[in-house]
């Protein structure tokens, strides 16, 4: 296939992906909580509600676009799609499966840092722009909360950037080919502090796209909406879709960097386009789970309050990501023949 | 120094806690019921709005017309009007009107009766879009219902 | 224990303006000479008629209490508590308030709550404050009245904040203005209302 | 732009309002904030917004008629308000209550007082996001609403009291159905202990936070867990025992912090308590009428002033009873408690920040209509 053929292809799939699991997402997240609090969740549309995220869709498209006075236009409608647009973006460089990757680029994960960074400042833009004083405030929250948490997560990244000596996403699954054990998670041997590593990355990504305990920038009881609060319709929903596809993100970055990728439990590959499933399949598998663990935790946990958030980030995930990251250095030299 | 580790353990041993206990529950059966599809019996003490009771032989209304009811009423909602008819030992009763709107189910009208003529009914599936529904003809009902 | 304590603590205020009381009470007498004067001379207009009953009434509620504990200084009576829910009920001028405010503050009492009654056929309004103790049971009620026309009384919220509140909200439905309190906007009324719903005149 | 962005550059503050309409006011209260970016400078609760004028409602029925209306005031523990306003009735005209059926006001305001402080359980952690331990509560509080519509007939609003005892009496299946119920919550209550209480984010929330002190308590007249959770120890049935309460062994939680976390558990152990005082009523509970013999037909109280006081959930519900002899109340007073507790906020939440104002104001368990009244 040629490769501008492929990559339009795979721009399809990827806005396909992205707005589907934003839908979908929504129904589990639904239906998550109606199980966790002991109720059913969306059960009238269709099989089990199933087709409650097309209904909450038409919905949202035929509400009124209005925009709400003193509001600023430009940076009112441009917000959205800078949250929208730069978590698309990311998505091509995922590698679903070994050879399932858009774009198999060399500094991947600089590249979706890069983009993660946009997605604040379409929060802060839309928060100003919308001229309400909880949406500023929302704002102001959410670019502190994004800087306090962007470091731990990135001298996490670097450690990991160091243990496999590149910046390719696939190149950092491929180093983790073999049993389970052979993902960084697992790997001890190469820093005791690993579990602790993963743990403050997906605790970061949680804070990077403003997921409970961590959602003082929606704060639904405090800001009534946050930033979000003066946008109709399909303002909003663009903004939702963009946020989940953020999630989406953050758990495949996780699933990457800790969790093996597209690599199996087993040290078994099937070749050709068998193996091309088969990676996607525990690939989906291990990013949906953590995507529930992510439901999980917002159905379970009250809200962080906000300098408490940036206590935990600089008074705990810094000093002992760093300490992690000089572990693994000396690991790494005194060890080399691991 | 100690004291910053031992919260961060306990700290990070409670949120796995609280992660247990929703996880077991999600696992559990739903507590809710599906209210249009279910109904609930409502219990025999119910106080819905009132009602009249009918003579048993004659299926007319135990009312004697006597008022109580209408004065013993904090939010004046109920009217009624009787007659004297030929035949008939005391009044009989021809219009028997409950404003529901202002209605606020306390049992006064019901505790004052002494010809124990009005009850609670057990409605409640009672929402309507205008405001001329709650204005309930209590004869109307009660021939209806019979 | 405390309520001899306090009982005796308001006394003493009841000593320092021993004059002061006798004095309205004087005024009282005169007004009520100068309204029955014209009743005796003509006969009586519809209007005279009507404040006729006050001035006797007045002169009753007096004379029962005098019956009744002639030794204590007028307007502090112990109450039985069974019967009437507090234990010491304080009649005081309203420029008395402020003081007897401060020494029940002295003696840690909370403020429960600040209310009004209009006695209309009186024409007179009733400040009543309420007054409890958090660790041992003393219910102290402090009343004044004042006159209707012009209702004025001067502001304890500066002792007892909690009592700003209970003080505006006494002004939107009485209309009672207590001098020198910070904000006496309406409260529970709309900001705009120019009426007092408690007022037994006050028709919708 | 607009006029936010279009203030003078010199001021460094601005208002937020927060309300009428705000998720964290739970009814319609509005709270102007001077804000300088998200520190609280100064807050003005303002009121009003659903007034109805009880009071004077009450100068104008008969004493049976105003009933219905303490049921609406603090309808989230009615039954308390039923019992203090019948109380001070039945002081003012002397009426006597059988021992029955002062044992089932009791159990009954008891049963309430845990449904209303599981409902500000729930509520509160809404407050500060956590949202499903609200439908664990409200699991809960469903079996007290059904145990309490067999026995009153309705199930938030109740008009249960009369002069002079209760409406219904209550049968075999409240008692057993009351026994297991307080099984059943004596099983959840270490579940909300560890999913909420013991939760780090929730002590991070609370502890330390909206302290009110003791002498700030006594200056505002607070009353009910927010005294005691400032270290003051009184609560109505212990200070002045009414009904039967003198009857009972149960304690009074105290906590001395004063801090919004002191509130949370004071509450969380009153439940506790409460449901001893059920059982001990439900084993004592005496065999007889449940209205005088003599049925009270008209009220007809003597001149003169009476006040009573009952402990309700939120703090010490006082009703100042002026009557003039006829069968309407010429004065009535409603003192209720949250409308002391709330005028604290202003003073309380200068210089927090917004999140733990609010935090502030959850734990004061705010209900509108009854401040308002």
């Amino acid at each position: 296939m040629p490769e501008p053929f492929r990559v339009i292809l795979f721009i399809i799939f990827v806005m396909a992906f992205a707005g589907l699991n934003a839908a979908y997402l929504v129904w589990c997240e639904r239906k998550g909580a109606g199980h966790i609090q002991r109720r059913i969740g969306p059960k009238e549309v269709g099989p089990f509600g199933l087709l409650q995220p097309i209904a909450d869709g038409i919905k949202l498209m035929t509400k009124q676009l209005f925009l709400p006075k003193g509001a600023d236009p430009l940076l009112f409608m441009a917000a959205p799609l800078m949250v929208m647009v730069p978590a698309i973006m990311s998505f091509m460089v995922i590698p679903f499966s070994e050879t399932f990757v858009a774009r198999e680029v060399n500094i991947g994960l600089l590249m979706i840092f890069a983009f993660a960074s946009v997605n604040v400042l379409g929060l802060l833009l839309g928060g100003w722009g919308s001229g309400n004083k909880y949406a500023v405030i929302a704002a102001a929250r959410c670019v502190s909360q994004n800087i306090a948490y962007e470091i731990p997560m990135l001298v996490t990244t670097i450690t990991m950037v160091m243990v496999t000596n590149t910046m390719n996403l696939n190149e950092i699954v491929r180093a983790q080919a073999g049993w389970f054990f052979h993902w960084h998670i697992f790997r001890l041997d190469i820093s005791l502090l690993m579990p602790v590593a993963f743990l403050i990355f997906f605790v970061c990504s949680l804070a990077e796209t403003n997921r409970a305990p961590f959602d003082m920038a929606e704060a639904e009881s405090e800001l009534i909406a946050g930033a979000y609060t003066e946008y109709p319709g399909m303002g909003f929903g663009v903004f939702f879709m963009g946020e989940y596809a953020n999630i989406v993100i953050g758990c495949a970055l996780s699933v990457i960097l800790f969790l093996g990728g597209w690599q199996s439990p087993i040290p078994f590959h099937p070749v050709g386009f068998l193996g091309v499933i088969w990676g996607l399949f525990w690939f989906l598998t291990k990013l949906y789970a953590l995507i529930f663990t992510v439901i999980w935790i917002r159905w379970t946990y009250p809200r962080t309050q906000f300098y408490e958030l940036l206590n935990l980030s600089w008074k705990v995930l810094i000093p002992i990501s760093l300490f992690n990251l000089i572990l693994t250095a000396l690991q790494i030299k005194i060890f080399p023949w691991l | 120094m100690s004291g910053y580790f031992k919260e961060l353990i306990s700290g990070t041993k409670s949120l796995f806690i609280g992660l247990g206990i929703t996880g077991k529950y999600f696992f559990e059966p739903v507590v809710t019921m599906q209210y249009p599809m279910e109904h609930v019996e409502m219990t025999p003490r119910f106080r819905g709005h009132i009602e009249l009771i009918p003579d048993e032989e004659t299926g007319e209304p135990k009312c004697v017309v006597c008022g109580m009811c209408q004065k013993g009423c904090p939010s004046k909602c109920i009217s009624l009007e009787g007659e004297k008819r030929e035949g008939v030992k005391g009044k009989v009763l021809t219009k028997y009107i409950l404003n529901f709107t202002t209605c606020s189910l306390c049992g006064q009208c019901v505790e004052s009766c002494k010809f124990g003529a009005i009850r609670f009914s057990k409605d409640y599936n009672l929402a309507g879009p205008r405001k001329e529904d709650f204005i309930f003809d209590l004869i109307k009902r009660l021939k209806e219902k019979s | 224990m405390l309520l001899a304590k306090i009982k005796e603590a308001l006394n003493s205020l009841y000593e320092d303006i021993q004059e002061v009381p006798e004095a309205p009470a004087a005024a009282e007498a005169e007004v009520a000479a100068a309204e029955t004067a014209p009743e005796t001379e003509t006969a009586p207009a519809p209007e005279a008629q009507a404040e006729e009953g006050e001035p006797a009434a007045g002169e009753g509620e007096a004379e029962t209490e005098e019956a009744e504990e002639p030794a204590a200084p007028p307007g502090l009576k112990e109450t039985d508590y069974k019967a009437k829910g507090y234990h010491l009920d304080v009649d005081l001028p309203p420029e008395k308030v402020v003081a007897a405010a401060e020494i029940l503050n002295r003696e840690n009492f909370f403020i429960e709550a600040i209310t009004g009654v209009d006695w209309i056929d009186d024409q007179q309004l009733e400040v009543v404050y309420d007054f409890n103790h958090f660790d041992e049971l003393c219910r102290v009620v402090i009343r004044s009245r004042l006159d209707r026309s012009n209702p004025e009384i001067p502001t304890i919220s500066h002792i007892y904040q909690g009592a700003n509140w209970h003080e505006r909200e006494t002004h939107d439905f009485f209309g009672i203005t207590f001098t020198g309190h910070p904000n006496l906007e309406p409260l529970l009324l709309p900001e705009d209302a120019d009426f007092h719903p408690l007022l037994k005149d006050f028709k919708a | 732009m607009n006029g936010l962005f279009q203030q003078d550059v010199n001021q460094e503050t601005f208002i937020l309002n927060l309300g009428p309409q705000h998720p964290a006011t739970h009814g319609v209260l509005r709270v102007k904030l001077e804000m300088d970016g998200e520190y609280i400078v100064d807050a003005e609760p303002v009121l009003g917004y659903i007034h109805r004028m009880h009071e004077k409602m009450g100068e104008n029925r008969t004493w049976a008629q105003f009933l219905p209306n303490c049921g609406r005031m603090d309808y989230l523990s009615a039954l308390s308000y039923n019992h203090g306003y019948v109380a001070a009735v039945e002081r003012a005209a002397g009426i006597e209550v059988p021992e029955r059926a002062e044992y089932l006001r009791v159990i009954t305001v008891e049963l309430n007082r845990i449904s209303s402080h599981l409902l500000w359980f729930g509520a509160f952690v809404l407050d500060l996001g956590g949202f499903t331990p609200l439908l664990y509560a409200f699991d809960d509080r469903e079996q007290i609403l059904d145990l309490l519509e067999s026995v009153t007939g309705s199930r938030l609003t109740y008009c249960y009291f009369r002069f002079g005892g209760v409406y219904n009496d209550i049968d075999d299946s409240f008692i057993t159905g009351t026994r297991e119920f307080i099984k059943r919550l004596r099983k959840r209550m270490p579940m909300y202990d560890a999913l909420v209480t013991k939760n780090i984010i929730l002590i991070k929330r609370l502890k330390d936070i909206g302290p009110i002190s003791k002498d700030m308590a006594r200056r505002y007249g607070a009353t009910g867990p927010v005294a005691r959770g400032s270290g003051i120890d009184f609560d109505v049935r212990k200070h002045e025992p009414y009904s039967v309460y003198s009857e009972f062994d149960f304690d009074i939680p105290v906590y001395e912090e004063g801090d919004s976390m002191a509130r949370y558990m004071v509450r969380m152990d009153e439940i506790e308590q409460s449901m001893r005082i059920i059982e001990q009523a439900l084993d004592k509970l005496p065999e007889g009428e449940i209205q005088p013999k003599k049925a009270v037909k008209l009220v007809k109280p003597e001149k003169g002033d009476y006040y009573h006081a009952v402990e309700a959930a939120r703090g010490s519900f006082g009703v100042r009873i002026v009557s003039d002899g006829t069968n309407s109340a010429y004065r009535l007073k409603l003192r209720s408690p949250t409308y002391s507790n709330l005028s604290l906020f202003g003073e309380a939440s200068r210089g927090m920040l917004l999140p733990d104002a609010l935090a502030l104001m959850g734990s004061l368990d705010l209900v509108i209509p009854e401040i308002d009244r």
